[in-house]
């Protein structure tokens, strides 16, 4: 019962899959979304699916330092997130809207 | 592991409320008056804008607070520590390390309070 | 206190004084950054003699076990370079010759800083001269303090720089900007040989350390002598040319008389006391590995006596002060090198030592003067300076003694030893004696006429100008030194005077530097009668040529225009240089230029711009078709991104 | 162990139906709320990898400050429900969903891949929980310390540029 | 969640009995707030159901459920449901966390044919290793109630009400967090029953290798934390809304703030949703600098020892001193959740500038020096030890 035991026994591999879903989840927020917001939630949402992958190989491989990385992740993320909405601000303050073409302008 | 403690009580929470608010929904009389749904402003007449504004203060509080709290949060570990720390001789490492940082930190308060980001009116 | 403290204070001080200066250089008056700077060298010169104090002291205490008492401190600071066989490290020692050179770049160094507060406190840009020269002084130290060539030559190329830095000090006069780069220019040939040396040097023995380097010499003695090509005389040839550019010796000297452009002081420091002599110093510190290179030592020889001679025969027809200074310098830096060729190293160091007393306080003491006559220069216009500048002309006195060898001021002894050198060494001969001689006379009629033209005899002052004695922090310097040029020679009194006299005083300075030096094959010749001869005969001749300037000039004779006017063109020749600068345009400068152009022309405009018009017209249009490929849209950028991921992942996949 | 199985489904599934959700959602508003919930169920995650202080991290900075942030943009904006949620282009959607499924499948058949090469090994051998905050503090603060104060100054040039760029005229609508 | 049935079932009851105790104590609260401030402000208060007004509280809740329910028109339905039921939740996981009475030990005992145990039950929700990090990092929760409030609501005061609240919450989170960093960094742990443990019997602490004794006070964080004391007590304050930073509800300018068009049971829910918090805040005090559910001066293993003597069952003896301490417990949280009631009835409101001022000029830059000053007396304390 190779299914139901792997359905049981959750190893590495479970962690594994589940953080690239969430990283292809994230991808597709990327690519398809036009909303800048929604963009930049769904970078937060694959830079989650690495982080997943981090503390599930710091677990298994019972190296501390994937934890660490996650730390250091979380603080640019969340840098990242401050200076992103700053300037979807700035663009929605422009041009009323927050539609990733209007990025374009910032083009130089 | 509490983990299925905390997801047992935050369920059990959520089917309390919502069980409340499904019996008082059951319990209490319906009564149509097109005036009661529309939104409470004191008693006057609804106005609607286009674009309500709202100060950029609350987001700027924001965006603070986020970078500001990670800073804090770097310091739960270093204080967890600092006694371990001591004990194997690098306390003033980890003092100066911690020092720097909160310099750092300091530095950015005391930018923001200077250059008026924190004041309301 | 370990020699390491020492040596960092000796070697930062002046670093963190050239770097206060040098980052608040808007914001400081002259006083306060001569202070500063002054401070500095001074406190570098109270490490220096610590340092020598412990290294007399080492002396001492191993003394009672072993009579060869190897003094040298070394000090590791951290590892520099370490590529493949290459490794350098920041290391520094202090043996004898490196403490006598500590000793006068400092000392001199610092009486010279305390000389510049007066000098300079009207110039505008006084912090940042006293920068430079604490970044001078900085980088001198590096140059003499340094254990191996490498380091040795990030000191050589600071001093050039801060060289190039002072003389163009004054860049807004366009001909004093030029001067600076000629120096800069001239020395970096210089340079290259010296880099070519050390190539050399590494390959033959794989080490650039210069102790590994003397002792890796001596396995080259069983191959003695070595022939003109072996890898040891064509590096030492190639190291001595390095030091004809620094040194100002034939043919890269013409450099030093255009840098007296630079504030005198300056002068003073760099382009007679110490940076000039840099070349010399590092023939000595190689001594053991010039030893093996007899070819070399000849024509190190042949250089010096011809560059004296040469050099002090300009220096009597010339009429600038500081040119007058300046080819005497040359002309002293011969005699050293002189001795350096005979294989009198410890004679080489006397004579720069007691050069760096005495032509530093000439130049300072003519500093001193052109203070007074308010920046002129021309000798033509002084005379009976005497009266007005009493303590200047008192100190420039006992210089003129101290270089025209008048026992027992300090240049009679320096140069008498190198002249009998010269003629005792089994590397020496008679005919060097002789062209030393005559150098010598020289230097003592253009030197008497120079005291005699600016302090003697009649005043020619212009009418508006009166001359008035220096402050004290310019005379104090000027009285030091003056005592310095007295007594510094007796530091290295012969053995035939020393014995004879009451109280036996031997060579110390010899002794001192014995075990860093190597001796001479032969062995010293003894004949004390000859010694004693051709000793006398310098002196009198010195004396006697003295004596025919002081009638020519401070008698107001009309003899020497009459020489002059018989001798013609030989005349116009000395007096015009020998017309070097202009055999230097002629054969080398124009020809390289016009080259240049052709090169220019045929090469780069017809070969490599057309090679590149061709490939940018490629590049462009292949730019326009990826150009569409960056349209700004964020997402699209997004996709290639995730297309790479996706390739890259695909190659890992597919290749297991 | 059958609970902690049960825990882990169980949170797995609440985390990818908030990230689909967050992705396909067409009001701003609700895909805030979807990714928050995501973060908590992720911090969840992490408690059962015994990474019970980044947990807590994850929760204060992530869901409590981070997603709040993300929330109060959007009530400034005061976007509603959007028409047009995404990209327009057919062939270039193709090609970006492409690419999504190429990577997801591509990462998982290197994850099956290895483990039919060496199983994982299942056990971990950390030290016991308790000490794992503090053995986190120690590696960050002797290690990783210049990482550290790095991010310090990281920070500080964001919070200077944040709101430099956030004031850069005013308020988000003129004249406020 | 435990090893076996009974653990299992004692640890859900537990959490449940917890929930419970929060959702009571409201109605008390409530009375409690009505009876005093008619007290201060010399009225007489809801006195009519029942003895002293008791009965009242009782009767409100009846009277919400009764009322009507409806959404308002411009409002999103899920988001307006879902908050107040939100709104329990952050408070409620927090307040599991906190330990509120003395573990209690259960000897192996034979029950229905098996032997069981045996046990011990932590007299708390459950035992967080990371126990104040997850208080606060759920508590940071609880912003989400707000906004889903202000938003769900359609309404443009409850939107500014919400907004107010949550940047008020958030602006006095970072000097709630550096005054937890201070006590964390004085008990080097974030367990908060380790954090009780170290504040056993009088005060003793050790400098320059010596042990200096105080036999008149308990071993209590406030005599080494007094600043982080009042940091923390100010800020739960703003945290929960409660005056004198009740901005968000004020209402003169913003009606009532994010709840303006709940009303009935959904508006109770907030209620409680509050409460919790001041509980939360109340125990939290208590754990940290006031020994916890500990008698002053007192070992909870000394009690138990003796308790187990003269009763004669180790297990009653423990569930006995469970029960005393959590008594004790009671106490001194009821101490506080008084000092919030009188606060409210004592002080004017903040401004809203003054509001934020306090918090960022003020009480952060305090925090980080009480930080920083802790960080130094210990290491300063420390070194003279072992040099």
């Amino acid at each position: 019962m190779q299914g139901l035991e792997s359905f049981f026994e959750v190893g590495l591999n479970h962690y594994l899959i589940l953080s690239t879903l969430l990283f292809a989840c994230g991808l597709a927020g990327v690519l398809l979304r036009r909303n800048v917001i929604v963009i930049m939630m769904s970078i937060e949402l694959m830079l989650n699916g690495v982080n997943l992958s981090f503390v599930a190989f710091s677990k298994y491989m019972a190296m501390l330092e994937g934890q660490i990385m996650v730390f250091f992740v979380m603080t640019i993320a969340a840098a990242e997130a401050a200076v992103g909405l700053a300037l979807a601000v700035a663009i929605f303050k422009r041009f009323r809207e927050v539609n990733i073409r209007y990025f374009e302008q910032l083009k130089g | 592991m509490p983990l299925g403690g905390v997801f047992f009580i935050a369920l059990f929470v959520a089917l309390f409320g919502a069980f409340l608010l499904w019996l008082a929904s059951r319990l209490g009389v319906k009564v149509n008056d097109p005036v009661k749904f529309e939104s409470y402003e004191c008693g006057l007449p609804v106005e609607e804008r286009k674009d309500t504004k709202i100060s950029v203060k609350f987001y700027l509080t924001a965006i603070l607070f986020i970078i500001f709290d990670i800073e804090v949060i770097f310091m739960y570990p270093w204080a967890l520590t600092f006694r371990d720390f001591l004990k194997g001789g690098f306390g003033l490492f980890s003092l100066i390390a911690m020092a720097a940082f909160v310099g750092i930190f300091v530095f950015g308060l005391f930018w923001e309070i200077r250059s008026k980001a924190l004041e309301w009116d | 206190m370990d020699a390491q403290f020492f040596l960092i204070v000796l070697l930062f001080s002046p670093l963190i004084g050239f770097l206060i200066n040098g980052f608040r250089y808007r914001h400081h008056s002259a006083n306060v950054a001569g202070i500063i700077a002054t401070a500095a060298a001074g406190l570098s010169f109270l490490a220096a003699l610590a340092l020598v104090f412990q290294l007399v002291n080492f002396a001492a205490d191993s003394q009672a076990g072993t009579s060869a008492v190897h003094r040298r401190l070394a000090v590791d600071l951290f590892q520099w370079l370490d590529v493949g066989l290459l490794k350098v490290s920041a290391s520094f020692v202090i043996d004898p010759i490196s403490a006598i050179m500590i000793l006068v770049v400092t000392g001199v160094g610092s009486l010279i800083h305390l000389f510049s507060i007066g000098y300079m406190h009207h110039d505008a840009g006084a912090a940042k001269y006293f920068a430079y020269l604490n970044l001078f002084l900085f980088n001198m130290l590096v140059l003499v303090t340094g254990e191996s060539l490498p380091v040795m030559f990030v000191g050589w190329e600071g001093v050039g720089l801060c060289s190039y830095l002072l003389i163009g000090f004054w860049f807004t006069d366009e001909q004093k900007a030029a001067a600076g780069m000629k120096a800069f220019i001239t020395n970096r040939i210089g340079d290259a040989a010296f880099v070519l040396g050390m190539f050399i040097l590494f390959f033959a023995i794989g080490s650039l350390s210069f102790q590994t380097l003397n002792e890796g010499a001596r396995r080259f003695a069983d191959e003695a002598p070595l022939g003109w090509l072996h890898p040891i005389t064509l590096a030492t040839l190639f190291l001595f040319i390095g030091a004809t550019g620094k040194s100002a010796q034939i043919p890269l000297y013409v450099w030093l008389p255009d840098a007296m452009a630079g504030p005198t002081p300056v002068s003073a420091l760099i382009h007679a006391a110490t940076m000039v002599t840099a070349g010399v110093y590092m023939i000595v510190r190689l001594n053991a590995l010039f030893m093996m290179a007899p070819l070399t030592m000849m024509i190190i020889a042949i250089v010096g006596a011809l560059t004296a001679v040469m050099a002090a025969s300009i220096g009597l027809t010339q009429w600038d002060i500081k040119k007058v200074l300046a080819y005497s310098t040359v002309s002293q830096l011969g005699y050293m090198f002189l001795a350096c060729g005979v294989g009198a190293f410890s004679a080489a160091m006397f004579h720069l030592m007691t050069h760096a007393f005495f032509k530093a306080l000439m130049f300072l003491g003519s500093g001193s003067v052109i203070h007074a006559m308010h920046e002129e220069q021309d000798i033509r216009k002084m005379g009976g300076l005497r009266k007005a500048l009493p303590i200047t002309h008192a100190t420039f006195v006992l210089g003129w003694l101290a270089i025209i060898g008048i026992p027992p001021f300090a240049g009679f002894f320096s140069k008498d030893e190198i002249l009998w050198k010269t003629f005792s060494s089994p590397l020496g001969h008679p005919l060097l004696w002789v062209v030393g001689a005559a150098g010598a006379m020289m230097t003592a009629f253009y030197m008497t006429r120079l005291v005699a033209l600016t302090f003697w005899g009649e005043s020619r002052v212009p009418k508006g100008v009166h001359p008035h004695e220096s402050p004290p922090t310019m005379t104090i310097p000027l009285g030091v030194l003056g005592v310095l040029s007295v007594v510094g020679g007796w530091l290295g009194i012969p053995h035939l005077i020393g014995s004879a006299m009451p109280f036996h005083t031997d060579n110390i300075l010899e002794s001192f530097l014995a075990h860093s030096i190597v001796p001479l094959p032969g062995g010293e010749s003894s004949d004390s009668s000859l010694e004693v001869g051709l000793m006398l005969t310098s002196v009198v001749l010195a004396s006697a040529m003295a004596g025919l300037a002081f009638l020519f000039y401070a008698k107001k004779s009309t003899a020497p225009a009459r020489i002059a006017e018989a001798l013609g063109g030989f005349y116009r020749l000395v007096y015009n240089k020998y017309f070097v600068d202009e055999a230097y345009f002629r054969a080398l400068i124009n020809p390289l230029m016009r080259a240049s152009q052709k090169l220019w022309y045929y090469v780069d405009v017809s070969l490599i711009d057309r090679t590149t018009y061709v490939l940018s017209d490629t590049i462009r249009g292949g730019g326009s078709f990826v150009r569409s490929l960056q349209s700004g849209n964020l997402q699209q950028y997004a996709l290639y991104i995730g297309l790479g991921v996706v390739t890259v992942l695909s190659i890992i996949l597919v290749r297991g | 162990m059958a609970s902690e199985s049960f825990l882990f489904w169980l949170v797995a599934l609440l985390t990818m139906a908030g990230a689909l959700m967050t992705v396909t959602l067409t009001n701003p508003i609700f895909c805030a709320l979807s990714l928050a919930v995501t973060m908590v169920g992720v911090s969840a995650l992490f408690v059962t990898l015994d990474a019970y202080f980044l947990a807590g991290v994850q929760l204060i900075v992530y869901a409590g400050a981070v997603m709040v942030l993300f929330v109060m943009v959007l009530m400034l904006f005061d976007l509603k429900h959007e028409v047009k949620a995404f990209t327009r282009g057919i062939f270039s959607g193709a090609l970006k969903i492409a690419t999504v499924g190429l990577t997801a499948g591509l990462v998982s058949g290197a994850i099956f891949a290895t483990m039919r090469v060496s199983p994982p090994t299942g056990e971990p051998h950390l030290a016991p929980a308790n000490d794992l905050t503090a053995a986190l503090g120690q590696l960050l603060y002797s290690q990783y310390v210049f990482g550290f104060e790095a991010l310090g100054v990281l920070l500080l040039v964001v919070a200077v540029g944040a709101v430099a760029l956030a004031r850069s005229k005013g308020g988000t609508h003129a004249g406020s | 969640m435990g090893q076996d049935f009974v653990e299992v079932s004692i640890n859900v009851l537990k959490l449940i009995v917890i929930f419970l105790l929060i959702v009571q104590a409201v109605p008390v609260l409530v009375w409690l707030e009505r009876r005093g401030s008619a007290l201060i402000q010399n009225r007489l208060g809801p006195n009519r159901v029942g003895w002293m007004g008791l009965m009242q509280l009782l009767a409100d809740a009846v009277k919400f459920l009764f009322k009507e329910e409806f959404v308002p028109e411009k409002g999103i339905k899920v988001l307006y449901y879902a908050a107040p039921v939100v709104a329990l939740i952050p408070a409620t996981l927090a307040f599991c966390a906190i330990p509120l009475g003395h573990p209690i030990k259960v000897e192996a005992f034979h029950m229905l044919g098996h032997s069981w145990g045996p046990y011990v039950f932590p007299f708390q929700g459950y035992d967080m290793n990371i126990g104040i990090v997850f208080v606060l990092g759920v508590s940071s929760l609880a912003a989400y109630s707000l906004l889903l409030a202000g938003w769900g609501s359609g309404n443009k005061y409850s939107l500014l009400g919400a907004l107010r609240a949550s940047s008020q919450v958030i602006s006095y989170e970072l000097a709630l967090g550096l005054a937890v960093v201070s006590m964390v960094l004085f008990y080097g742990t974030l367990n908060l029953s380790e954090m009780i443990r170290q504040q056993q019997g009088v005060l003793v602490f050790q400098a320059f290798g010596q042990m200096i004794s105080v036999p008149w006070l308990p071993n209590w964080g406030i005599f080494y934390q007094p600043i982080a004391a009042i940091l923390f007590f100010a800020a739960t304050f703003a945290e929960s809304n409660r005056l004198p930073f009740d901005l968000p509800e004020g209402e003169a300018e913003l009606v009532a703030g994010f709840h303006v068009e709940y009303g009935g049971f959904k508006m109770l829910l907030f209620f409680i949703g509050e409460y919790g918090h001041m509980m939360v805040a109340s125990a939290l005090m208590t754990v940290f600098f006031f020994g916890g559910y500990q008698i002053p001066f007192v070992n909870p293993d000394e009690v138990y020892q003796n308790l187990t003597l003269s009763l004669g069952s180790s297990t009653l003896a423990s569930v006995v001193t469970g029960f005393l301490h959590h008594l004790v417990f009671f106490l001194k949280f009821a101490i506080f959740l008084w000092i919030f009631i009188q606060v409210r009835w004592t002080l004017p409101r903040f401004r809203y500038d003054q509001l934020m001022d306090l918090g960022w000029r003020t009480m952060l830059p305090w925090a980080l020096g009480n930080t920083m000053v802790t960080a130094l007396v210990i290491f300063i304390l420390n070194r003279s030890v072992g040099g």
